[in-house]
């Protein structure tokens, strides 16, 4: 399982997260949130559905920019993987991830093939493979991508005992080449390297979601009277 | 305290609650006395007899139609650098009141050109210019109401506006190249005494303040109830949570 | 008291008649939003301050 | 950049969707014009250039939707967000794939079908020319009402609501080039205004699209 090896990562550095606060809509859901990720960890983000993991993959990307806080590294050592796959049905497999690779600068695409068992199936459309290697097809893009930080968002979603296996290799060579990875996920990897936190302590307290919203304000209920107000 | 203060939506609701009343009951006023002025006590003009008494509506109307989208524009700038709630909201009560005002100024126009031009519509550069303006708004309109989160509108919006307005002012030149109109020049300018007889300029520039009056007191108005409806969806969410 | 309209005054009244009922219709709209909205407002408002004093 | 054009194109060639369909409706309309204006080959010559600028530029708006709707819904658009490319380029390669996907063609087969409206002969060049010229201004205009409406379900109504009114100056030089053109007279002032129309767009639109991807991505 581990036949992997990645190339190290050059600069490797911590990804330390100060007192970040974060929203999804207009509403705040997370604040205070802190940790540090040393290059060579993993840390799996625990918590029940809508408690903010998400939020938290997304604002550390800068894709929703956080409220308040900071992170120390740049999106653009950063590579995401979210619910969706982004794979094209009409491409080949090959061509989606040369794709991929092009975009980021790389050339080969050979190891990321065969690092997800994809090297035989390189030439067939994306339309006709199962969900599953349709699957193992978009997480190959992690590999092409050259980021040391991965963000995955539920990536063993619909994949199977062995894909997650493969899967919990992959990261394991990243993580030993130097990377790291935060993962929100409900299902173990089962990584020797990985540290566990869980959300739900950061969610945003009332006062601070009122803070954020300016039409939470208390002052709107003296308002209403607004000309009692002014009589006094 | 600067005057970004009352880009505070508490602080707004709390000011124009007590100036509403005084605002709307001058420009109430003073829409009486411009078009009662206007109607019943300015001559005929000598070539287009009583028609002529449409201006003290049409002018003010296409004027606040220009300035609205104007203002919209500012307004969104605003929100775009400052993140004030109360500006994104002022853009977007503003925007119907300056799409009926365009079609106060097409459909006075019209009714204008019917007896002046022998034509209800005429593809005047200038009538033309106003048709597209109508259907900027009508598009800034309905973005506003496709998107859900409202922060989320507000940003498209303001995009929308900015490059909107770039569009706008090239489609007035495209108008312009198009079709040289039949259109009169600028009926008020700096220099008065060329264009408009006292006996239309004073009317008409009382009709023009209690227009801008009109829309003042209704952006604010329609301000205060884009406000109501945040505060509401903003409680209503937090009692989904609760 | 009506002035003398001439031959054009099917053409003004109806462009004074057409401005005003523009008018008066978006005004009242706004007015009639503004209303609606202060009611359901202040409605939930009633229902949170209830609460936040049954939280207290 | 070049890879993301290379995939755009075997995308919109491979789905079939967009480019066969785009020209079918063009042909369409250009067709439909005569049944509803009549045979008389006099008053067909003399609307042709316009119709063929607008039926041009209905077949345009057919497939804007998907400029950046496909890769909103499948995530391709976070991870092009967190790619080294910039966003702004993102916007101009996919405007530019569009455009070469519809509005090329479209201004390929504009002076064949004028053939059937009677187009003169004197503005079938500038047919060719103008929609040359003042197709990429449609493309960048459609990718810039596309990012706006690309978090809205079938916003594809509101698209069209949102960019016609931005396409008016391509629309009135375009077609008014073309027929000044057949009509012989001096039509360079609508052929530059509409050159400028489009150098605007191409300065102008890749950053308003871009930051409305951004606004749509939060």
């Amino acid at each position: 399982m581990n036949a992997i090896e990645l190339a190290p990562y050059r600069d490797a550095a911590p990804l330390e997260v100060r007192d970040l606060a974060c929203r999804r809509g207009e509403r705040l859901i997370l604040e205070g949130v802190s940790f540090t990720v040393s290059p060579g960890r993993a840390l799996i983000l625990r918590a029940p559905n809508g408690a903010g993991k998400t939020t938290l993959l997304r604002a550390i990307a800068r894709l929703t920019p956080p409220v308040r806080g900071t992170v120390s590294l740049s999106p653009e050592r950063m590579t995401w993987f979210g619910h969706a796959d982004g794979v094209k049905a009409q491409l080949t497999v090959a061509e989606n991830l040369r794709f991929w690779a092009a975009v980021h600068g790389m050339q080969d695409i050979t190891p990321a093939l065969e690092a997800f068992r994809l090297a035989d199936l390189a030439d067939r459309p994306a339309a006709y493979l199962s969900a599953g290697q349709r699957r193992r097809l978009g997480l190959a893009r992690l590999l092409v991508a050259r980021r040391p930080v991965w963000l995955l968002d539920e990536p063993t979603v619909s994949l199977d005992a062995a894909t997650v296996a493969t899967f919990a290799g992959v990261v394991g060579a990243h993580l030993a080449a130097g990377g790291l990875a935060l993962i929100a996920t409900h299902i173990p990897l089962g990584l020797a390297e990985e540290d566990v936190l869980d959300v739900t302590p950061f969610r945003a307290r009332e006062s601070a979601e009122h803070a954020h919203d300016p039409f939470l304000d208390a002052g709107f209920a003296t308002a209403r009277d607004g000309r009692e107000e002014v009589s006094r | 305290m600067s005057i970004w203060e009352y880009a505070n939506p508490v602080r707004f609701m709390r000011l124009s609650d007590r100036v509403l009343p005084w605002l709307a009951a001058l420009s109430a006023i003073l829409m009486l006395v411009a078009l009662v002025w206007g109607f019943f006590f300015t001559p005929d003009d000598y070539r287009q007899g009583s028609t002529v008494k449409i201006i003290f509506i049409h002018v003010p109307s296409a004027m606040i139609a220009i300035n609205a989208w104007v203002m919209m524009l500012i307004a969104s700038l605003i929100w775009l650098v400052r993140r004030h709630h109360v500006s994104a909201l002022a853009a977007k009560a503003a925007a119907p009141v300056g799409a009926v005002m365009t079609m106060i100024a097409l459909v006075t126009g019209a009714v204008w050109g019917e007896p002046m031009w022998g034509t209800w519509w005429a593809w005047d550069p200038r009538l033309t210019s106003f048709l597209i303006l109508f259907l900027f708004y009508l598009g800034y309109i309905a973005l506003w109401a496709a998107i859900d989160n409202p922060d989320t509108a507000a940003d498209l919006t303001s995009v929308l506006a900015i490059v909107g307005s770039v569009f706008a002012v090239l489609s007035r030149y495209a108008a312009l190249i198009w079709n040289q109109g039949l259109h009169q020049g600028a009926s008020l300018s700096m220099d008065r005494a060329e264009h408009v007889a006292d006996v239309f300029y004073y009317p008409l520039v009382t009709a023009i303040i209690a227009f801008i009056l009109l829309f003042v007191t209704l952006v604010i108005l329609r301000t205060r109830t884009e406000i109501r409806a945040r505060r509401l969806r903003a409680l209503l969410a937090r009692e989904a949570r609760e | 008291m009506m002035p003398d309209l001439g031959k054009y005054a099917v053409w003004v009244l109806s462009a004074y008649g057409a401005a005003l009922v523009l008018i008066a219709a978006l005004v009242i709209q706004s007015i009639w939003r503004d209303r609606k909205m202060a009611r359901m407002l202040a409605e939930v408002e009633m229902r949170s301050v209830r609460q936040d004093g049954d939280r207290g | 950049m070049m890879a993301l054009l290379r995939r755009d194109l075997a995308l919109a060639l491979r789905s079939g969707g967009g480019f066969g369909l785009s020209l079918a409706f063009f042909l369409i309309v250009v067709v439909f014009v005569p049944f509803g204006v009549g045979p008389d080959t006099g008053v067909l010559a003399r609307i042709a250039p316009g119709v063929l600028w607008i039926a041009a530029l209905l077949s345009c708006l057919l497939s804007l939707d998907r400029i950046f709707q496909l890769d909103w819904e499948d995530g391709s658009l976070d991870a092009l967000a967190l790619a080294p490319l910039p966003l702004e380029g993102v916007v101009a390669m996919k405007a530019l794939a569009h455009w070469l996907t519809t509005g090329l063609p479209l201004t390929v087969i504009a002076p064949l079908l004028g053939v059937l409206l009677n187009l003169p002969g004197a503005a079938a060049p500038w047919i060719f020319l103008s929609l040359l010229v003042g197709t990429p201004a449609l493309s960048l205009l459609g990718a810039f009402g596309a990012a706006l409406t690309v978090g809205i379900r079938r916003g594809g109504l509101l698209l069209s609501l949102l960019v016609m009114p931005l396409y008016i100056p391509t629309l009135i030089f375009g077609a008014l080039t073309a027929s000044r053109a057949g009509d012989g007279l001096d039509f360079f002032t609508p052929f530059a205004l509409l050159g400028g129309v489009t150098l605007l767009a191409a300065a102008l639109i890749p950053f308003a699209a871009a930051a409305a991807i951004r606004i749509n991505l939060r």
